[in-house]
């Protein structure tokens, strides 16, 4: 597992996996696409609005993901001093913000329909719009600060003293009575919920995680050789 | 063709000082949202105010972010030397006076105004209101941008006092606030804020360039 | 062509200089001496216009010159004492604004040569605040060639430089004044380069 | 007493380049109030709304405020040398950064604080939240005025986006904001929020001299 | 008192200045001499601690300099190549504050006197921003006078001042060696006074 941690190993072991990566994520979300558009029910209540969701909830569930690697990461390297985290959470971060951007994107398509507004201040919306602009700002820090040593350390705080937010995002729903979701949270969390609406919500979840892994492969590795000529 | 040139040169110059990038301009508009949230946080989260509310929160904002900017009006230009160079090269001050004020129209107030649309809908501002929102906050942000000018370049004259400037900007905007919010709420009388709109930036626009190149004139005479 | 007649300037009832008279055609270099605070900077900014001389009249090309501005205006370069260049911005992106600015024609092979007799080629990319004062200075010389324009009035262009940069600086006024060109500049020391005139504040 | 000695010459100084006088203690204050009243003109003359939206107006023109004089925290300073004076003359960067953290609340913050009785009475914020606005407000500034001295240092450190700095003292007072003003309104638990805000300082205070030292030397190193 | 081993700092990989050694005793002049852009400068800023140098070591009274920091800078008067005085206050208002800050003990009628030498007391009440860059830049060697240390150390102190002014400051150095103190400067010209040591950079 040194691989996670060390740039080396990581350049080994990523030129070994990125083409089957990258032909798992295609094939997985085209498996996905029909599944979501064609093999599954529309809802009773819904409608065919409800295939939103297999865009939605994969990425509103990576978006937090992703910040929570960026959030291990940053402890990883600033507390054992190991920089390949710093290279890792300035590849990453604009990941996250574009999952961020799907998810809230696809949700204001679904709120119309559903709560016939785009976008309502409720805790849930609310704080992963504050998830988005974290995120930018990360971005911010590391385009523009000048010096690689202070920039990453700045960075890296950040993340940690934004990941308060990640519990905010997840929990809202449960600690404050919101807007979001009512219906199809009570019925996802059913037993028996319907496996042609569970599978292929599951696929695209993988294959956006396959998609995620991608990227940032490419990402970590243009990152490494940046580094090394400076 | 020349002039144009001259124009177009400027204003390359202006953008290499205002903004070293798109990454700028994102910044820009981050900051317009987070102070939105800001509003929102602040005021609470209940959305029937908001449609109510959220014209005078975004004139509020605009008048703000122009008022945040001023400082680097001419001051900096000034300093070290560059308008004088501007002026040596043929630049008249009036004329330094006119690009600079449409320079920070376009590089601070146009992202805001890019920004509008969405922001008016995290703020439930409806469709009919956005379509006069946007029209009178484009007159709104060329008139502020006028006695931005005028008040910076006043500022130029006075070492010491830097938010007098300020004061006078938003002083003289006070009434057309009043005016733009009122009638963009009430939902008739449009044409007659377009009107009135139209009216004081004309003056503004006649005053800015021979009130501003005066001032900018004195104040290099006295450096 | 330039021509100042009996300038006096005071300042806050104050006389900072009285009765200075220069003529300046082409292939003349002037320097203009005096100790500090004898109003050098304030002479320069009088015959560009930037101050109004209490008395005295300035001629450009025969005319008045508050008449014939225009033309005045675009056949000078003026180098204040005081640099120009951006900070927050690169050596290259300064020079690139500087071309615009002035409407040059001059190529960027031409630019990085003169660069590089200036030592400064390798700095192109770096920001301009990172240089050495020196160094910003010998950029700030630069516009003089990017301009490329007739009359040189230059506040205290030495500053800063070292000797080496001094002699090249004074090649290179020779060197305009031969081809029809004109330099008035202004020091508090002895001229370290040869001069034809000498005007003392 | 050596130290205190110190201490009065620095705030001497900032005293000096501050406020060369009463008039820009006025003028702050104005700048304050004109915001407030194109508030009210913007929102509308309904004055039962504003005993409640009162308080979240007033925390966000403080958090505005003190952004609008993010700039001026280190930066002049910094350029003019005057940083490095200090330094070598016995402040520690840390010293300096506690030092420039209370000369900004003591300069900028201050005259807010006593503007805040006149307006809430513009607002029409009741007596008895007058109070709980006060005491949350003084804890409130302290904290943004930390915020603001690490990320003005920070700025220090990127020479292009100046805005950056303010985007992150917004963030950051998120929480802060929805706390106070929450806490405020509903009229209870006030004690629990003065504990809550203590904590902030306490954490902001220690945070403070470490991050904004280390920022503001590498700063100095790389200029 | 101050010794500086072996001193050499790379900075983006370049390589500013190598194995520089000086020793700073008291009754010492030093001047740096080096082209632009040779890291004299650059060099200042090691031995005053603000940069660390790539390898190399300063010691101050025996101790490391970095152990004896706090008596170091009690001792010593920095006079950087940018003049660091407030130009929207007047002249009496900064040397109020440089009083202040250093804690100075001379007073007011010395302060006169020595501005008087230096042809400053006429502007007394204007604001720094108005003076010319001689006056701006003698006003800034004021500091030596109201910070009252032993070490001095100075980056090229003698832009923009005249013949007169410089002599004057030379004869202050000698003055201030008699006196047990010690003076290191940078310059890229001849040293204009007569110096003790010579470092090239
Ligand atoms: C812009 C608006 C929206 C945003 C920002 C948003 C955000 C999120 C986030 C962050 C999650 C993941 C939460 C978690 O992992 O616990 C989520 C899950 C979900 N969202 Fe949304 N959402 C939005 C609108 C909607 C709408 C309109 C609907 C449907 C009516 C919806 C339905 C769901 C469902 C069903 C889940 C999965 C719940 C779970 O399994 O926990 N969302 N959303
Ligand atoms: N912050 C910095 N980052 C990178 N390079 C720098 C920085 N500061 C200075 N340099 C470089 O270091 C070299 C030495 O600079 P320094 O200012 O010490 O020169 P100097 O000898 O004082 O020159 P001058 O006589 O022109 O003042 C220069 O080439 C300069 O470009
Ligand atoms: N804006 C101003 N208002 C009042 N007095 C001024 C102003 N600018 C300059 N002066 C005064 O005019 C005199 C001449 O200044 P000037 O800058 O021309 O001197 P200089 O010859 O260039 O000196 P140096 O060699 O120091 O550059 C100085 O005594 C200065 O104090
Ligand atoms: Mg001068
Ligand atoms: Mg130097």
């Amino acid at each position: 597992m040194r691989f996670l941690i060390n740039s080396k190993r990581f350049n080994v072991f990523a030129d070994i996996i990125f083409k089957p990566v990258l032909v798992l994520s295609i094939v997985l979300l085209i498996v996905g696409l029909i599944f979501a558009f064609f093999l599954s029910p529309d809802d009773y209540q819904q409608g065919s609005t409800v295939r939103i969701m297999y865009v939605h909830v994969p990425s509103a569930w990576l978006s937090l993901m992703t910040y929570l690697i960026m959030t291990v990461y940053s402890i990883i390297a600033l507390a054992f001093r190991m920089p390949f985290g710093f290279i890792v959470n300035t590849a990453v971060a604009p990941i996250g913000a574009i999952f961020t951007l799907v998810c809230i994107i696809s949700g204001s398509l679904w709120g119309k329909p559903m709560w016939g507004t785009w976008w309502v201040w409720d805790a849930r919306l609310t704080s992963v719009a504050v998830l988005f602009i974290i995120y930018l700002i990360i971005i911010f820090i590391n385009i523009s600060f000048e010096n690689v040593r202070v920039r990453e350390k700045i960075a890296a705080i950040f993340i940690l003293v934004g990941s308060i937010n990640l519990p905010i995002i997840k929990f809202s729903v449960d600690w404050w009575n919101t807007l979001h979701q009512p219906a199809t949270i009570s019925k996802l969390s059913k037993p028996s919920i319907d496996p042609s609406m569970m599978t292929p919500l599951i696929i695209m979840t993988i294959a956006f995680i396959f998609i995620g892994i991608t990227i940032a492969i490419l990402r970590i590795k243009t990152e490494i050789i940046t580094r090394e000529n400076i | 063709m020349i002039f144009l040139h001259k124009l177009l040169n400027f204003y390359y110059r202006e953008y290499k000082l205002n903004l070293s990038g798109f990454q700028d301009i994102l910044t820009n508009i981050t900051f317009f949202f987070i102070s939105i949230f800001i509003f929102i946080f602040s005021i609470g989260p209940e959305k029937e105010t908001y449609s109510f509310l959220g014209v005078g929160i975004l004139w509020t904002l605009l008048l703000l972010s122009s008022t945040l900017s001023l400082r680097k009006f001419y001051q900096d230009d000034f300093e070290n030397g560059n308008l004088t160079l501007l002026h040596l090269n043929g630049f008249s001050f009036e004329l330094i006076a006119i690009l600079k004020t449409f320079s920070h129209f376009i590089f601070v107030q146009i992202p805001f105004l890019l920004s509008i649309p969405l922001a008016s809908i995290l703020l439930n501002v409806g469709n009919e209101k956005l379509y006069r929102l946007t029209i009178s906050f484009l007159l709104g942000a060329l008139i502020l941008s006028s006695l931005g000018s005028i008040s910076s370049s006043m500022n130029l004259l006075n070492k010491r006092n830097y938010l007098l400037g300020s004061v006078i900007v938003m002083i003289f905007s006070i009434p057309i606030i009043i005016f733009s919010v009122g009638i963009i709420n009430i939902n008739e009388n449009f044409n007659s804020l377009v009107g009135i709109l139209s009216g004081i930036l004309l003056i503004t626009f006649a005053v800015n360039p021979w009130a501003s190149g005066a001032c900018l004139k004195i104040a290099i005479q006295n450096n | 062509m330039l021509l100042a007649q009996n300038l006096t300037l005071c300042r806050l009832e104050r006389i900072i200089f009285e009765n200075i008279s220069i003529s300046l055609s082409s292939g003349k270099i002037i320097i203009l001496k005096g100790k500090n605070g004898s109003g050098k900077t304030t002479f320069l900014k009088t015959i560009l216009n930037l101050l109004e001389p209490t008395s005295g009249t300035i001629y450009w090309k025969g005319k008045l010159l508050s008449r014939n501005l225009y033309d005045y205006y675009n056949n000078l370069t003026y180098i204040a004492d005081k640099t120009s260049s951006i900070k927050q911005l690169s050596v290259y992106e300064n020079i690139k604004i500087w071309k615009k600015i002035f409407s040059s024609h001059m190529n960027y092979e031409k630019i990085e040569e003169i660069l590089s007799i200036l030592n400064l080629k390798v700095f192109l990319g770096a920001r301009v605040s990172t240089l050495s004062l020196g160094e910003i200075k010998k950029l700030e010389l630069l516009r003089l060639m990017i301009e490329n324009k007739k009359i040189w009035i230059l506040d205290e262009p030495f500053t800063n430089l070292d000797m080496e940069t001094i002699n090249l600086i004074g090649q290179t006024f020779e060197d305009h004044c031969k081809n029809e060109g004109c330099v008035i500049f202004s020091s508090h020391q002895d001229p370290l380069i040869p001069v034809s005139d000498e005007v003392n504040l």
